[in-house]
């Protein structure tokens, strides 16, 4: 066990993946020499040269294409693309190549390569450095979404994903980067497809991920003082996600938010409100309420990004109205 | 080039030949789903590419090239079974026409988004260079192609990295009913490799012994290392648009008559004393009868088991049914 | 009032725009003297000109961009792209410069255009040609997404999305292009944002758009002779969509079927679903249920495809269902 | 060139130094939010861009051209209060730095997904031309954004339809930390160009009489109806990558010492008796005391009224608040 930032156990994961397997490389924009806009390759091209540590053109399209094609003849690359937001130059390439190969060609190939990207708002950085994207692709068969909110997880699941023979996109929340915390030496994994119970509590459950996992238990804190026992589901793979996990803790506590720092409408949050809604129909004492962000791009300004993402008192007030139906 | 060459040549193409006659006036009987691009027309250049390339090469196929697919050694029954959708054919029948993919062949499958293979072939060509093996990945595009962002990335990335990607581009003059002339900078593609400084020739697509001379040299060229070959093949569709012909008379006739890649082989193969019209007429027939009962496979063959629709979608994972 | 189809509907629209507003014009692969792939354009060449209907490369993103920066400077650019499965190709230009470009600039600037697109499977086009593809888009704020199920409705949207200055995706149903119905002559407009109610009744409300529309019309007639009474609502317009009508529907029936051709997760009708599910919630009888597509790509075969696709049957079961419960 | 014009060159040279110079010292005091680019160094480039435009024109800035946007004709305190997120700023503080439009001087604002301007400046060009105005839309790119599609799919229809486009691709020789040769198949892009048979000179981009001479002569030729023009400006950026400097030291010095724009005009100021130092020296002062006036602006301007996160996502309608 050792303390370590969201950052370096990203970069520990990558080290012991390229030391232990010579399949594993990395692409992306500066990349190498440089380590990245965020620190999570620095090292790794000394270490592994420049051979396994690719820098790329801005050619996003092109880096999920290599790592696509790359993949299908037995590697194992992990493209970074800089931004989350500039997904949609490569949207193409992860939905129509990398999502479908494996059912279009009934299983002859797969495309087992993890798309690492910088998401999610809250430090200014304006409409086209900020978004939580999982919703763009949510409603994609085939594709893995993952979104880490320790540095543990973030290590452990990093490695489950290269291992794993799926495409996945792995959201890195920029807020969590410097977020520290302890962490398992050497290798392990964290399995896919398993939400986990950040807290335990009976009154409501609050699902989570990423970022908003932490603003949910921030909120679970202080609504403790007022002997409200709040129970915080952390999504973790966001999906195909871990309804059974959801649905099993909302049927104890019998009222459920689901917080998501995207737009409300058509993201992450209705699908995980929808499912609870209609499966634990019975067991509901309350309506299910999302807590998202406004519908709205990110505003440049702190002060206007602060209205429209939402927060650990957006969620307590959600909690508290819940508990008032 | 030698007579055996080019009479296997001749064979190829009409392989193609036949392939896509049996295929299209079973699309007009409604056995074929979905929508229909043949290759008729284009047959030198997918014999010219089979000629050069090796099981242990990848390639990816464009849209017509379905003779092509056989003609890298998959079964010629496997292919029209998938393209009826058939459990028969090489996925199942969960491709079709733009998604048959035979790995065991170097078959990586076309992808019906235009231009997204030439990104994908830029991560083969990677992988067999960091692997070490001499193989190389081929991708088929067509003219219309040519306006993609990905032309761009790939042609630049695979130039910068001397990737071991050949680029065949099926110039025949339209993206479906758009001159190329109208909605590219040149009408000669390939001087748009100029921009990268890359490998880059023009080759009359209908004459066979010159596609096939042109493309192994290019083939050579990427096998000693050197990086990568870009080839631009000028040939003609016969398939005009779904709703019709829309080309000028004189175009049609002499693409469809006077320098039609059958005839122009057979001219060649005649002249050079290399075979005679009844040797000919026997490969056209011998082709023709194995291409039927290829049609008379997929017909006969199942439709997929319906537990297929469910499959694959994740590597071990299940999706929820009905 | 004339009978026509949904092609010549639209055709009409486009021809009554351009021919009263020079701003108008259409740009797109093989929309010109071919008339584009399934005809809406045709006859508009001819007409208009190839200055106004532009036939492109395969430059999916510059179609976007150029309909854009066009429409900055006050054209109203109609733009095609072929099939809707390639918007991935040109997502980036659609969800970062047309839905974003009127918020971060603050208003100085905005992007009127109307991007047309075929959408929707059931005829064996493959993974490729047959995605319904709302769900890719439904967690983007600053874009209108529209998708008509009657020529009526194609004719006076198509008009309306022209007409209305911001960022329209317009999804045509391929399965509806052929389909005839009584239109009314010359310009009119159907408003957005306002669903239709397609179908009165009291039992049960199916909330439904463009084909799904059909199923659950044909649904809602066989179950009639069973003496369930269905209300069948026709979204039309996707996002932002019409809850007051859909909520007031479900107040009234207490039931509610979402019927979406996309994949369940992550798509159209999770949203519809969350939303009736938390407004609803002391109205509702029983649990909402989504009828969609399976979680796969698109087979090629036919005989797969109608497994993976909700048809009629899907929704009259699940209207059993519910009221069984 | 005559003396007036080097003159006013030079002051619009010192606007982008002295701008860049105050909000880089903003920033790394905490009262500049996000992230931050300068055009330190490149100075010669924006002016002889800004010289050459005129207010009808459209131009599309990049992330280093803040002070541009300036010598567009913004008043300064406007464009410096939107990069401190200030309710002041011409977008109310809700673009920011890669995102300050001014319709009123033609700018249309940067987008922070690099590449994705050229598309969109296409269809300023093209409106322009069917609405037969004979203005322009300049795009300025940086050597980065010769990687992306959008890159070729933009020169290509810029060519084939001729329009009034003119790229500015400002050379500085690094995407971040990547050398423009390093990920490019030359690195001189302006023979990108060839490809598309386009107009096409490289100029040095810190030499502010020959960059504004070219880009006068280009904007002359667009004007002429004659289609699309790029240039290169060959410069390079003070701003090394956020963790620090990673160029090799001769290189610093020569871009920074011997090679650099302002030192360059003034010797040829004095050269051609054009000014002295006095004069030069004023110069530079003034715009100097001019700037701390915009950051004394923006310092005390109030945030952007909380209204304004919900306003503008429609036009003509509402969202929901919380
Ligand atoms: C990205 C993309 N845009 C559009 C299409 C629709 N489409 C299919 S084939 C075709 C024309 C392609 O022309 P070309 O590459 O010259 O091939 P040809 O059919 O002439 O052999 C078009 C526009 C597509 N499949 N993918
Ligand atoms: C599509 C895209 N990819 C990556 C980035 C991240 N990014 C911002 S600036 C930059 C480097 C751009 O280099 P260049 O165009 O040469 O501009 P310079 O900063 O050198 O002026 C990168 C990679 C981006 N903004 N957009
Ligand atoms: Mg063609
Ligand atoms: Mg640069």
């Amino acid at each position: 066990m050792k303390r370590m930032s969201f950052v370096q156990a990203l970069n520990d994961a990558l080290d012991i993946m390229m030391a232990e397997d010579e399949r594993v490389f990395l692409l992306g924009e500066d990349i190498g020499h440089m380590g990245g806009d965020f620190g999570v390759t620095r090292g790794l091209f000394t270490k592994y040269g420049g051979e396994r540590v690719r820098d790329t053109p801005l050619s996003e399209a092109a880096i999920i294409g290599t790592a696509v094609g790359a993949a299908m003849v037995g590697m194992r690359p992990v493209p970074e693309i800089m931004f989350a937001d500039f997904l949609g130059t490569c949207y193409d390439q992860i939905v129509n190549n990398a999502a479908k190969m494996h059912y279009m060609f009934d299983g002859q190939f797969k495309a087992p390569i993890v798309i690492r990207t910088a998401a999610g708002g809250g430090f200014g950085g304006g409409p086209h450095h900020s978004q939580s994207v999982e919703g763009w692709f949510m409603n994609v068969p085939g594709l893995v979404i993952v979104g880490p909110s320790t540095p543990q997880d973030a290590k452990g699941m990093l490695i489950a994903c290269i291992e794993n023979d799926n495409p996945v996109l792995f959201l890195e929340h920029k807020a969590l980067y410097r977020v520290r915390g302890d962490v398992d030496e050497g290798k392990f994994s964290v399995p896919l497809r398993k939400a986990h119970i950040a807290r335990e509590g009976t009154d409501v459950t609050i699902v989570a991920s990423m970022k908003m996992t932490h603003e949910a238990l921030a909120a679970a804190e202080e609504l403790a003082a007022e002997n409200i026992s709040v129970e915080v589901v952390d999504l973790r793979t966001l999906r195909p996600w871990d309804t059974q996990t959801v649905l099993e803790s909302v049927a104890k506590t019998g009222r459920a938010i689901v917080a998501n720092e995207a737009p409300k409408m058509g993201g992450l949050g209705s699908d995980v409100s929808a499912t609870i809604a209609e499966e634990c129909f019975s067991h509901l004492k309350a309506p299910v309420k999302r807590v998202c962000g406004l519908d709205t791009p990110i505003p440049f300004s702190v002060p206007l990004e602060k209205v429209i993402l939402p927060n650990k008192d957006d969620i307590k007030k959600a909690v508290q109205d819940t508990l008032a139906h | 080039m030698d007579g055996n060459t080019v009479l296997e040549l001749y064979r190829k193409m009409w392989v193609v030949r036949a392939f896509e006659q049996g295929l299209e006036r079973e699309f007009k009987k409604g056995n074929v789903p979905g929508m229909l691009h043949t290759g008729l027309g284009q047959e030198a250049v997918q014999a010219a590419i089979a000629n050069s390339l090796r099981k242990t090469d990848a390639f990816f196929p464009d849209h017509r090239a379905h003779g092509l697919l056989v003609l890298a050694g998959t079964p010629g029954e496997k292919i029209m079974a998938e393209l009826f959708g058939k459990a028969t054919g090489v996925c199942s029948g969960k491709g079709g026409s733009l998604h048959s993919a035979d790995p065991s062949v170097g078959n990586f499958g076309d992808n019906a988004v235009e231009g997204s293979m030439m990104a994908t072939a830029l991560g083969v060509g990677l992988a067999y260079k960091m692997q070490k093996r001499d193989d190389l990945a081929a991708v088929i595009v067509g003219d219309g192609t040519a306006g993609r962002g990905e032309w761009h990335e790939s042609l630049n990335l695979a130039a910068t990295w001397k990737l071991p990607v050949l680029y065949c581009c099926v110039n025949n003059g339209y993206a479906i009913s758009t001159a190329v002339g109208d909605s590219h900078a040149t009408a000669e593609l390939y001087e748009f490799a100029c921009a990268y400084k890359m490998q880059s020739v023009q080759v009359d697509g209908n004459d066979v012994v010159e596609a096939a001379r042109v493309t192994a040299e290019a083939v050579d060229w990427i096998r000693q290392g050197k990086g990568p070959f870009f080839i631009e093949y000028k040939t003609w569709r016969w398939q005009g648009i779904f709703s019709g012909e829309f080309r000028p008379a004189e175009e049609i006739r002499y693409w469809k008559e006077e320098h039609e890649p059958m005839k122009l082989a057979r001219d060649y193969m005649v002249k050079n004393h290399i075979a005679d019209d009844a040797v000919l007429e026997q490969i056209k027939a011998e082709v023709e009868a194995q291409v039927e009962t290829w049609i008379t496979f997929a017909l006969e063959s199942p439709p997929p088991d319906l537990s297929k629709a469910t499959a694959n979608v994740y590597v071990g994972w299940e999706v929820e049914t009905r």
